[in-house]
């Protein structure tokens, strides 16, 4: 246990810490730590994780809605586009949390570095997903990126470079999901699995008047989960998708 | 010194009917019938925050204070109720940003209770050095308020140049400067490269070396040694009876550390001291803060040295990778339900002991009710009782040395 | 608890896993107008006034039956009905051939609670808390009430919640059990329902439609019943009568007579002849006194004051009852079963179907 | 008839005349000076501006000179003091010049901001006050002689400085009550007990140098100073320096105005230019007592003379001297927090006298060994 108990300093030792501080004052006088960069012109290395505005990959989205669920603050909307639901991010609202980031299944949303942008009112700061692809509009006088490394001392290493703030951010590592019908007996044949699918994967036709077929194309299947959120009866069920090949597989050979 | 009264019957102006003051009437003309000044300090504080303090001074001397917190109040207990446990992890590391890694702990240790998960090795130490690291950027904070209080510019810049240090670790660790929400239920989100916690402990040297120089020109600088000492006394017992807590307990001469008492996380693997103080003054309280640091540098470099490797995420949690929350979170946490109950954790944040009460109703996935008691709010009795007798001159130097910070009290 | 209830999200892995392209086939019903299945619904049941509000309608997938303190309706259904006919499907009452009579039971007994204070021995309440602490149910739904006897519907967990007065006891007005149900079966693993005879019928119709339904219903516990009233509609003609429901801590029907009883121990009785105006229309079908299709159907009829009489129809409330015995939780007395059969076929007979 | 133009004529060129006596010698400017000399009316004009009085007033170690030490004083304040704090301090305006021109920028900031009048203030005196605090400031200045430039010759020109600039202290007492604000009236008081503290040792101290020297006359001092006077009475010179520091309120002895404890006391009420103005206030005493100090402990205007300036260079000299002084000075709000104000009471009443009358006493000691 450290204990601490502190005297009041007699008259010579308060006259030495005097001393004491004003030395250290001129020492920082003359050779100064500065730790300052020179932001607009220099720009702090930032690690690759690094939690900055959001970007979106349209291509990738599944509209699996799992960002919009997530997140804490509310501030992704989902916007229709040809019939698919995709995010928008209202950044009046967004704490750059980046649970949304950690949902994606696909990376689809990807984190980058870019943390410094002026909005010219705050309706701008909401954005529909086509303006969350890329850099945006920006104006770089930074010539110099600074990283800070610790020797002892704290060291600023500079180097002439600009520093990409998109980041390339790989596949999560997960199993591929595609959605079955586990219970096929409880359906009540509403059909709101297949008004839900973003990928039209699940079709429905009439065999006659009283006899409706539904049909799952495990192909389209990306697993997004919707129809078995939606689904009021527990019907259907997410399924390995190796599993669910593997499976077939054995079905034919027997 | 004698007192001399002149017994005049001294009637109050009427323009006090109209004022409009926050506390009783009769508080201000009591006040002026004995001659004495009410001084409203506050809200709009240039330190942290704000608060209001309404003192009452005869001559220079406080006679009596009332605080007026709560003009930051957010209501964070009730935002928590309509949320589910997952999302309320960004929210309940609010209350002081710079002490996230606590807060975070906190609360995700009230989920795993419930829960019953047991967390990896490998989170516990990660989990372990991030509470470290917000701890010595919050004393630093601290520190840094302190000196402005004390009109020590320098005293002001150092520490928040040095906190700066910190900021770059827990930004390599979490990917944001601060309010990381980077402790989820189960472990931590993303496993740390051996690379940065080599950074760490390089840097728990660059720290050292900086911090000499800060004692050399703040800490032991005469006049906040004169400012400081002997001022704002809390003896042992007051501080037990006001409930105190934190390194302002311990700066009273009582042995309590919820890290000692009951070790959580990585607490009891590694080799630390706690520190505890004798004088209750000012400058105890300070010092026991700054010795803290270095027990918590220490810890540091132990941490780094002996983090088992492995996984980070438990085996309870559905994930699909146990060293990256990424791609599984929604399925993991999306909608968590915790059992029937009522959890609670206590937790050393880098002010005192931290409570986070969760109640469940077992079905649904936002909690019933969370009750977060935080240290600021604990000692703010402390806080106001070891003004009583000092000069108004004292009341920064001692608002500083008791580190209150109105967002974390107020919630 | 177990740790592993508390992710819904674990992904079960079927043993057989489905087929590489997996197609399931669904009969649907025949309409009988050429309309939307709601369409059908309005014209055989809710039109012809033999609805019964029980509520297992609110199946619809999109949510758009109402099912409120008024007759059961689909605002806009020509829009927004998505013709689905599951509501045609779950309808006890669109094919309807009246149920009556005591029904098969196993046993025919009275009891009394120790631990709870019901209508008359808190037999539901028991049974209930019996299947939660023998762990059959995890959930059981109860109707509580407010200060205006208005009933809502809560999730009872616990046994100790059952102390709760405004719980137990009956309350003569239409609640929402079968919304609820629907609403939170996906995220309960077994439950347990209390219901009038009608919401029993619609249960099991529900259960053979929907499977689901079956495997997670454990335990239905019928009421015995005469009518049931709209709330608004009771509460204006008690107000109309000078009885202020407010101030009432007890409803009750005994012997032909609507009583109310204040907190201050104040008596008002009214015939229920007298009452006849505002039975619901769905009622004066019905035939069915002593919940013919529960696991077990309960009732003050035909037991001495203070005791419960309950007919024990199926294996699962065999068990409770028999675990009730055992742990001294209940007194048991003896049973007048004729005085139910009277009911019963006095029932029939006010109640002709087809009407008229 | 009289002849008015004659008599007005004769009214000028005998002011001229007058003027033209004791004019500043400036021999790079001399060309420039005779040809605006030949033209009328603007030959009175420059006459005037060259007049040694004018001249002191208006330029070195007038007004000017003030303005260049708020200017630049107030810029390298920054800069030093952000060096220490490990920053950069000042930089964005004019970067090239490393933001030498950021307090213009500030005052003009200043200029163009509203002045608040508060409903309880004395107007009259709130207003007026700021403005006339320029006359304990300029009025010492006249008595401070910059080499040859001089505006009155006076064997008590030391002490009457010393004194006029001590009356600055009673415009902030009257800044103080005029604002009508509790944090104001705390100021005020706490002003009023440090003015007593400081202000003794402070007079003790240049006494005690007046006394060594055995005249208060600028110019006897600084001949007489054949080692600077900072040698000769290191003592005096200590206790000067911290009643200068004290005296000027700045770290660690600004407790009146403490701005974390009572908001600035007595300008709280201020703002705009105004509060420019008495910000300025601590400044152009510090200005003032520099000279005094550089007068007395560091030979006043010696050095190698600049011969193209002429008698310019006694006065840049002097202003140097000043200068560098301010600039350390103005390093030891980096090193210290503030003291409280019994604190510095007692400092002021105990250590501080004490060190004055010792320098006093050795003071006597020389002059009694000298002779």
């Amino acid at each position: 246990m450290v204990r601490i108990k502190v005297e009041k300093p007699k008259v010579h030792k308060s006259v030495a810490l005097h001393i004491k501080a004003i030395t250290t004052a001129f020492k920082e006088a003359i050779s100064p730590g500065t730790i300052t960069i020179h932001y607009p012109r220099e720009r702090r290395k930032l690690p690759d994780n690094f939690r900055g505005l959001l970007q979106l990959d349209k291509e990738k989205c599944i509209n699996c809605f799992r960002c919009a669920h997530i997140c804490p603050a509310n501030a992704i909307q989902m916007y229709q586009r040809e019939n698919k639901y995709y995010p928008g991010i209202d950044y009046t609202k967004c704490i750059l949390c980046h649970f949304c980031v950690d949902s994606c299944p696909t990376a689809a949303l990807k984190p980058s570095k870019i943390h410094d942008v002026a909005f010219a009112s705050l309706s701008t700061m909401v954005l529909p997903p086509e303006e969350l692809a890329g850099e945006p509009e920006m104006w770089r006088e930074d010539t110099v990126t600074v990283e800070y490394d610790f020797d002892g001392d704290l060291k600023m290493i500079k180097r002439k470079e600009v520093e990409n703030l998109i980041v390339e951010v790989e596949k999560p590592k997960r199993p591929e999901f595609v959605a079955g019908a586990a219970f096929p007996e409880n359906c009540i044949a509403c059909r709101i699995c297949v008004n839900s699918c973003p990928q039209n994967a699940i079709t429905f036709k009439l065999q006659d008047l009283q006899t409706m077929v539904l049909e799952i194309d495990f192909e389209k299947c990306t697993g997004c989960m919707v129809c078995i959120r939606n689904c009021p009866t527990q019907t259907l069920l997410p399924f390995r998708r190796e599993e669910v090949l593997k499976g077939g597989e054995s079905d034919e050979q027997g | 010194m004698e007192e001399i009264s002149i017994e005049v019957p001294v009637e109050p102006p009427k323009e006090y009917e109209w004022y409009f003051i926050p506390v009783p009437k009769k508080f201000v003309e009591e006040a002026y019938r004995k001659d004495e000044f009410v001084v409203f300090v506050g809200p709009q504080h240039p330190g942290s925050g704000h608060m209001r303090i309404i003192l009452r001074l005869k001559g220079d001397f406080i006679t009596d204070v009332i605080p007026d917190p709560g003009y930051v109040h957010r209501s964070m207990e009730k935002l928590a109720e309509y949320k589910t446990y997952i999302q309320n992890i960004p929210l309940v590391e609010r209350p002081s940003i710079m002490d996230f890694g606590n807060y975070n702990l906190g609360y995700v240790r009230a989920i795993e209770e419930a829960l019953e998960i047991e967390v990896p090795e490998r989170a516990k130490y990660i989990r372990t050095i991030l509470a470290e690291l917000s701890r010595i950027g919050t004393h630093l904070y601290d520190a840094g308020i302190l000196a402005v209080f004390l009109g020590h510019t320098t005293g002001f810049m150092y520490p928040f140049a040095v906190r700066e240090f910190i900021v770059e670790m827990i930004t390599r660790i979490t990917g944001t400067r601060i309010t990381g929400s980077f402790i989820v239920p189960g472990g931590v989100r993303r496993d740390v490269d051996n690379d940065t916690l080599q950074k760490i402990k390089r840097m728990t040297y660059a720290l050292e070396n900086r911090l000499k120089k800060f004692e050399k020109i703040f800490i032991t600088n005469p006049t906040t040694i004169a400012r400081l000492k002997d001022v704002g006394v809390l003896s042992k017992e007051e501080a037990i009876k006001l409930g105190v807590v934190g390194p302002f307990l311990r700066a009273c001469g009582v042995e309590y550390d919820v890290r000692k008492v009951e070790p959580y996380e990585a607490y009891d693997e590694i080799d630390w001291e706690m520190v505890v103080g004798e004088d209750g003054d000012g400058y105890t309280r300070f010092l026991v803060r700054v010795n803290e640091v270095s027990q918590s540098i220490n810890m540091l470099r132990q941490l780094v040295d002996n983090i088992p490797e492995g996984d980070v995420i438990s085996e309870d949690i559905v994930a699909f990778d146990r060293k990256d929350i990424r791609g599984s979170f929604f399925e993991a946490y999306g909608d968590l339900v915790l059992p029937k109950g009522e959890y609670t954790s206590i937790t050393e944040a880098s002010r005192g002991s931290l409570l986070f009460t969760i109640v469940s109703d077992g079905e649904s996935t936002t909690p019933y009710r969370l009750r977060i008691v935080t240290p600021s709010w604990l000692y703010l009795k402390g806080f106001m009782e070891s003004l009583k007798g000092e000069r108004l001159a004292d009341l920064q130097a001692i608002y500083g040395s008791w580190g209150y910070f109105p967002p974390e009290a107020d919630r | 608890m177990n740790k592993v209830d508390v992710k819904l999200w674990k992904i079960p892995i079927p043993e057989k896993p489905p087929e590489c392209r997996f197609d399931w086939t669904k009969e649907r019903p025949e309409r009988v107008e050429r309309c939307k299945y709601f369409g059908n619904l309005k014209a055989v049941v809710i039109d012809k006034g033999i609805c019964s509000h029980c509520g297992t309608c609110y199946i619809c997938p999109v949510r758009g039956i109402v099912v409120e303190d008024k007759p059961i309706d689909f605002p806009n259904w020509r829009k927004d009905c998505i013709d689905c006919g599951a509501c045609i499907r779950v309808c006890p009452r669109y094919d309807y051939t009246p149920l009556n009579g005591l029904g098969e039971y196993i046993e025919a007994v009275a009891g009394k609670s120790k631990r709870f204070k019901g209508q008359d021995g808190a037999m539901v309440s028991e049974f209930m808390a019996g299947a939660l602490e023998m762990g059959i149910i995890d959930v059981a739904l109860f109707v509580a009430r407010d200060e205006e006897f208005k009933p809502y519907v809560v999730h009872i967990t616990d046994p100790d919640q059952l102390k709760d007065e405004r719980i137990t006891g009956t309350k003569y007005s239409f609640a929402s059990v079968m919304p609820e149900l629907h609403d939170s079966i996906k995220h309960v693993r077994a439950v347990g329902i209390i219901g009038t005879p009608c919401m029993i019928s619609g249960l099991r119709k529900l259960q053979k439609v929907v499977p689901l339904y079956k495997q997670k219903v454990k335990l239905a516990i019928g009421l015995f019943c005469t009518e049931n009233f709209y709330h608004w509609q009771l509460k204006e003609f008690l107000e109309g009568r000078g009885i202020d429901l407010r101030k009432a801590v007890k409803t009750d029907i005994k012997k032909g007579n609507f009583i109310v009883t204040y907190d201050t121990g104040e008596e008002f009785s009214i015939p229920v002849k007298e009452m006849e105006e505002i039975v619901p229309d769905g009622c004066k079908v019905c035939q069915d006194f002593s919940a013919v299709e529960a696991d077990a159907s309960v009732g003050s009829v035909g037991s001495k004051k203070g005791f419960s009489s309950v007919l024990i129809r199926s294996e699962t409330a065999k068990e409770i009852f028999e675990y009730l015995k055992e742990k001294d939780y209940i007194e048991v007395g003896e049973v007048k079963i004729d005085v139910i059969k009277r009911l019963c076929d006095y029932k029939v007979k006010i109640h002709p179907y087809p009407k008229g | 008839m009289v002849d008015v133009s004659g008599i007005v004529s004769g009214i000028v060129e005998k002011i001229f005349a007058a003027l033209t006596a004791n004019m500043v010698n400036i021999p790079i400017l001399e060309p420039l000076i005779n040809k605006l000399l030949q033209i009328p009316l603007v030959n009175l004009v420059v006459a005037f501006i060259l007049w040694k009085p004018a001249f002191v007033i208006l330029f070195v170690p007038g007004l000017l000179a003030v303005t260049v030490v708020l200017l630049i004083m107030i810029w390298w304040e920054r800069k030093l003091t952000a060096r220490i704090q490990w920053r950069v301090g000042p930089k964005e305006v004019s970067r090239r010049t490393g933001g030498i021109i950021q307090t213009l920028a500030d005052g003009m900031r200043y200029m163009f901001q509203e002045v608040i009048i508060h409903r309880d203030a004395h107007k009259l005196y709130f207003l007026q006050l700021p403005i006339l605090s320029f006359i304990p400031v300029l009025l010492p200045i006249l008595l401070i002689p910059a080499g040859t430039i001089y505006a009155i010759r006076s064997p008590y020109a030391i002490q009457i400085a010393v004194a006029l600039t001590a009356l600055l202290p009673i415009f902030i007492l009257g800044i103080g009550w005029s604002a009508n604000n509790r944090f104001a009236f705390i100021g005020t008081v706490r002003e009023a007990f440090l003015y007593v503290a400081y202000e003794i040792p402070l007079m003790i101290a240049v006494l005690s140098m007046v006394l060594l020297y055995k005249s208060g006359d600028p110019f006897v001092i600084v001949e007489k100073q054949w080692i600077p006077g900072i040698f000769m009475n290191p003592i005096a010179f200590i206790a000067f320096l911290i009643g200068m520091v004290m005296a000027a309120g700045r770290l660690p002895f600004d407790i009146s105005e403490a701005d974390q404890e009572i908001a600035f006391g007595p300008f709280v009420e201020y703002s705009g230019i105004i509060f420019g103005l008495v910000m300025g206030i601590a400044y152009e005493k510090l200005y003032l007592l520099s000279l005094i100090a550089a007068i007395l402990f560091f030979g006043g205007w010696s050095g190698p003379e600049i011969a193209f300036l002429g008698e310019l260079s006694y006065a840049i000299w002097l202003f140097l001297k000043a200068f560098v002084l301010m600039g350390f000075i103005v390093m030891v709000r980096a090193i210290y927090g503030r003291y409280r104000l019994d604190q510095a009471l007692k400092f002021g009443w105990s250590s501080l006298l004490t060190f004055s009358l010792i320098g006093f006493f050795i003071s006597a000691g020389w002059v009694i060994w000298l002779g």
